[in-house]
């Protein structure tokens, strides 16, 4: 049953050291305030699965938050390189980092059987990649009525999953638009939950007869955090940011600019920086 | 005729190579901007499907990232990830695929995943992405590259996608029925699979590029078909759509930050 | 592509003899006027599968187009057994019907896995069950990273899926909206597919960004027939008429009654009829 | 005390087992009525789920069907059958699943296929349906049957659902993680699994019914509690709000006749 929070109780509730963490968004509602309510916690050893990493990845990494990762792709999107991200491949910095790298068809699929209650998927790919000889747990299945052999991998079963939404109802029935990405699937895979909205409403709108709804019953948390997706978009909400975006290239490019951008930004601010950064001017956001 | 830059030429090359009915897997960069400029100009009825599960989108402007708000908006409709690679990508719904790599070699297979070793990398790059079964899930692949010496390998350091593998029938027997790269579109030339060896040739240079030139920017011993055509170059209509198109999309962007 | 035409062109063309069939919708939007389309053109040696049969499977089988089913339900819901499917099963009439017998988990799998190109499916299911022992496509395949033994089964792979939609507009673009059942998955699954709707507009109206749309290029032929589902229901515009299925259970009970029955409705009949069917004063329908 | 019928009693019996903070996956009939009953008295938030996909109905009227308009029209949101089965069901999201049968041996395994031999059926039944899922993927189950030695049978023809098995740790040494049959509420009686054996034993009698009555009607030699308790009689307000619900569904079908 959902409970309805305040951020920092939630994440306190929900997220432990050396947990496995999901925190999904698909460019569209990546929960960036979730993900600063971590670093400002301080946790540690974790393990986290994503996609894309996306620059909220690239801040956990850079702050020295994550042991492990799961992924399928690790850049800036339109922009070029994840530099925090790099840094902690290339150079160990601020530690050694392992990883556990897959396509997004897998990843994909690992969060489809994971909801699914699978302890596997199995799909058509890796044909041919060198993929298979970095990750062991790449493995095959021959299909009993083809012989065709398929890919497997197992299902991600995180500890917790951390979305953000557009709206949430009083009740906690979490309601998504839009670009949807794995963000469903992520938290019904997941044992704990912490969804932030952008506003939690009496009762969800009208909608869809077919409307993408998290029931709140398979929700922990839900927290209202307005802009918490910032500089990624709620359609419906803000749009993308994408001159933080380009500007993180340069935040993030050296250890000290990074740590003293964090430091101002993430270690002495809360979350209800998030409500400020969408209204106000954007490029002025990623100063 | 008008004056262009190279990257244009590549753009308005692989634009030209798509149809009105054909359905794209659209990656961002020179990809979104040439299936936008065939929807643009002759391929009003194209469809354009990005990995975020937006089917059938319209942009106004180019997204800066795979799943900006503008594609869900100007889509049909918008499907969920895992239906997007399972239904759509999988279920060999897509015609054309796009890709691009920071290395490719003479088989067009590709690396986006590391230069040097695995474990201990001189460059991590961003890694596959959606690319390892869009390679071997899409009815064909088109490749945009940029040329170089650092870019056109003769051996990559790793293999995130496959293209012909070790060329001959190589692919077919690890049991991919899809066509595989069947135009690589670069900013000197056009290449196309040898239809026996399936090494990528030189079948067409871009007006005022030279044989050396596309050598000297090969990491392999580059083979030129026996009749190599001279692509027409941009026309006006095209750079006019094209540039209307990034002058909008900067427009947009500048409003935005 | 998807062509616009009419049902009898459109069955002409997609359905033949001896072919595999999914004739879907789940209580909702089943293609009635479809089936009695392909009644009237006397196709014959079919194979249908379908989750529940339901009256339209009751019909096809008792006119004798069917040699074999595919199917995990067999009853008029809420109402009692399916008289021409019992006598085919348990009498030979009108021929022998062949049977291959699984549970609606299996088969809403199997369809997700065909819409997917997919060999087989895996899931946790019939775990304990006779099933398996009456049914040889119901195989098993061990987790390779578990070792738990999950059940396998072949994809469904129709040649013709046949589903009925509240809209399409004029390019072939199919909308449905309301309980969805395994429609989408199975056009998606089959080579070629007819798509009944209630009306044809000039454009789909405004809906969610997450609408479930068929695209025009994934469907072959679109038909509009208003009232194509009766007496299963259209979510907005006609309501299940419960008493046709009632009434159904008496009109089917004896040979010579359904035979009657089906020559006055079905053979002497065309699809016009279903927009008149929607509109009469309901006990009378299933005179 | 108000004046019921053995059904009544049954549904009454049914619907008191269910808990407010509940999610069931609810069957057409006997089950729909007890779940509704349960939501219209003393579980408003239950979360009832059909198998049609609609995610916490709040039907007005009982369906006739899985899937009438009313369930989805009152739902949550309505999901995919697909999605209905692997993320809801398998997924371990559903607490209790209804079931109920053609056939009930003494450790509530199924019959709903067939009477007589497969192949050469004297009756063919409707077949599974959801049933040997629900049957493990819930975490526990109630089991709704009018009592009578042609369903309470010592040997089933076909085995289309099991409760547990052939008793003791036989069910676990399948596989399953899940409880099984917890509960039978019958005509007569109610009846749970002994915790060593699992044989469903009857625990409470309803009102007015003997030993001799139940043993008549049951087609194995049934077993009763050490200590066999008396059904509470239905309430009036159960019985009141249980017959205005089926009145309610009674005009909504005549009215749309």
């Amino acid at each position: 049953m959902a409970q309805i929070s305040s951020l920092s109780e939630a994440i306190a509730a929900a997220v432990r050291d050396g947990d496995t963490l999901a925190v999904e968004g698909f460019t569209h509602l990546i929960p960036h305030a979730a993900g600063h309510e971590i670093i400002r916690q301080g946790r540690k050893r974790l393990t986290l699965i994503r996609m894309t990493l996306d620059l909220i990845y690239d801040q956990l990494i850079g702050m020295g938050c994550v042991d492990k990762l799961v992924f399928s792709w690790g850049g800036n999107p339109g922009v070029g390189s994840l530099h925090r991200f790099r840094d902690a491949i290339e150079n160990g910095w601020p530690h050694k980092l392992a990883i556990e790298e897959h396509s997004h068809a897998a990843m994909a699929n690992a969060y489809e059987a994971g909801a699914a209650g699978l302890p596997c998927a199995i799909f058509r790919g890796y044909i041919g990649t060198d993929l298979p000889k970095v990750n062991a747990q790449i493995k095959t299945i021959t299909c009993p009525f083809t012989g065709e052999e398929l890919a497997a991998i197992p299902a991600h079963r995180p500890d917790v999953a951390v979305i953000h939404a557009q709206r949430a109802d009083k009740a906690g029935n979490v309601m998504i638009e839009g670009v949807l990405g794995v963000q469903k699937e992520a938290v019904l895979a997941s044992k704990r939950s912490v969804v932030t909205v952008e506003e939690i409403v009496d009762e969800l709108p009208a909608r869809s007869l077919n409307a993408v709804v998290l029931p709140h019953w398979t929700v922990s948390h839900v927290v209202e955090v307005p802009g918490g997706a910032f500089p990624s978009y709620a359609q419906g909400y803000y749009p993308r940011n994408n001159s933080f975006y380009k500007q993180w290239d340069e935040v993030s490019r050296d250890r000290d600019g990074f740590l003293a951008w964090m430091k101002d930004n993430v270690l002495n601010k809360g979350p209800e920086a998030f409500a400020h950064y969408v209204r106000m001017p954007r490029a002025a956001a990623a100063e | 005729m008008a004056d262009y830059k190279p990257n244009e030429m590549m753009t308005v090359a692989a634009a030209r190579m798509l149809k009105n009915d054909d359905v794209c897997f659209v990656g961002i960069g020179q990809p979104s901007a040439a299936c936008n400029l065939a929807r643009l100009t002759h391929a009003p009825g194209i469809t354009l499907i990005y990995e975020s599960g937006t089917l059938a989108t319209k942009p106004n402007i180019l997204p800066l990232s795979i799943g900006d708000g503008e594609l869900c908006e100007t889509a049909l409709t918008t499907v969920s990830v895992p239906e997007m690679f399972r239904y759509w990508l999988q279920g060999g719904r897509i015609k054309v695929g796009f890709l691009g790599g920071a290395q490719i070699d003479k088989y067009a297979n590709l690396n986006t995943t590391v230069v040097g070793p695995y474990d201990r990398p001189k460059v991590r790059l961003p890694g596959g992405g959606g690319a390892p079964e869009i390679a071997t899930s899409c009815g064909e692949i088109f490749i945009i590259m940029a040329q170089g010496k650092r870019s056109f390998v003769d051996r990559l350091d790793f293999v995130t996608s496959i293209g012909h593998v070790s060329g001959g029938d190589s692919r077919q027997k690890l049991g991919v029925k899809t066509k595989g790269p069947t135009k690589l579109i670069t900013d000197l030339a056009l290449f196309a699979p040898d239809p026996e060896t399936k090494e990528m040739i030189a079948v067409s240079l871009h007006p005022g590029v030279t044989r050396e030139q596309v050598a000297e920017n090969t990491g392999w011993p580059v083979r030129f078909a026996a009749e190599v055509a001279e692509t027409e170059p941009p026309a006006a209509q095209e750079l006019e759509v094209l540039r209307e198109l990034h002058a909008r999309t900067n427009r947009a962007h500048i409003a935005a930050a």
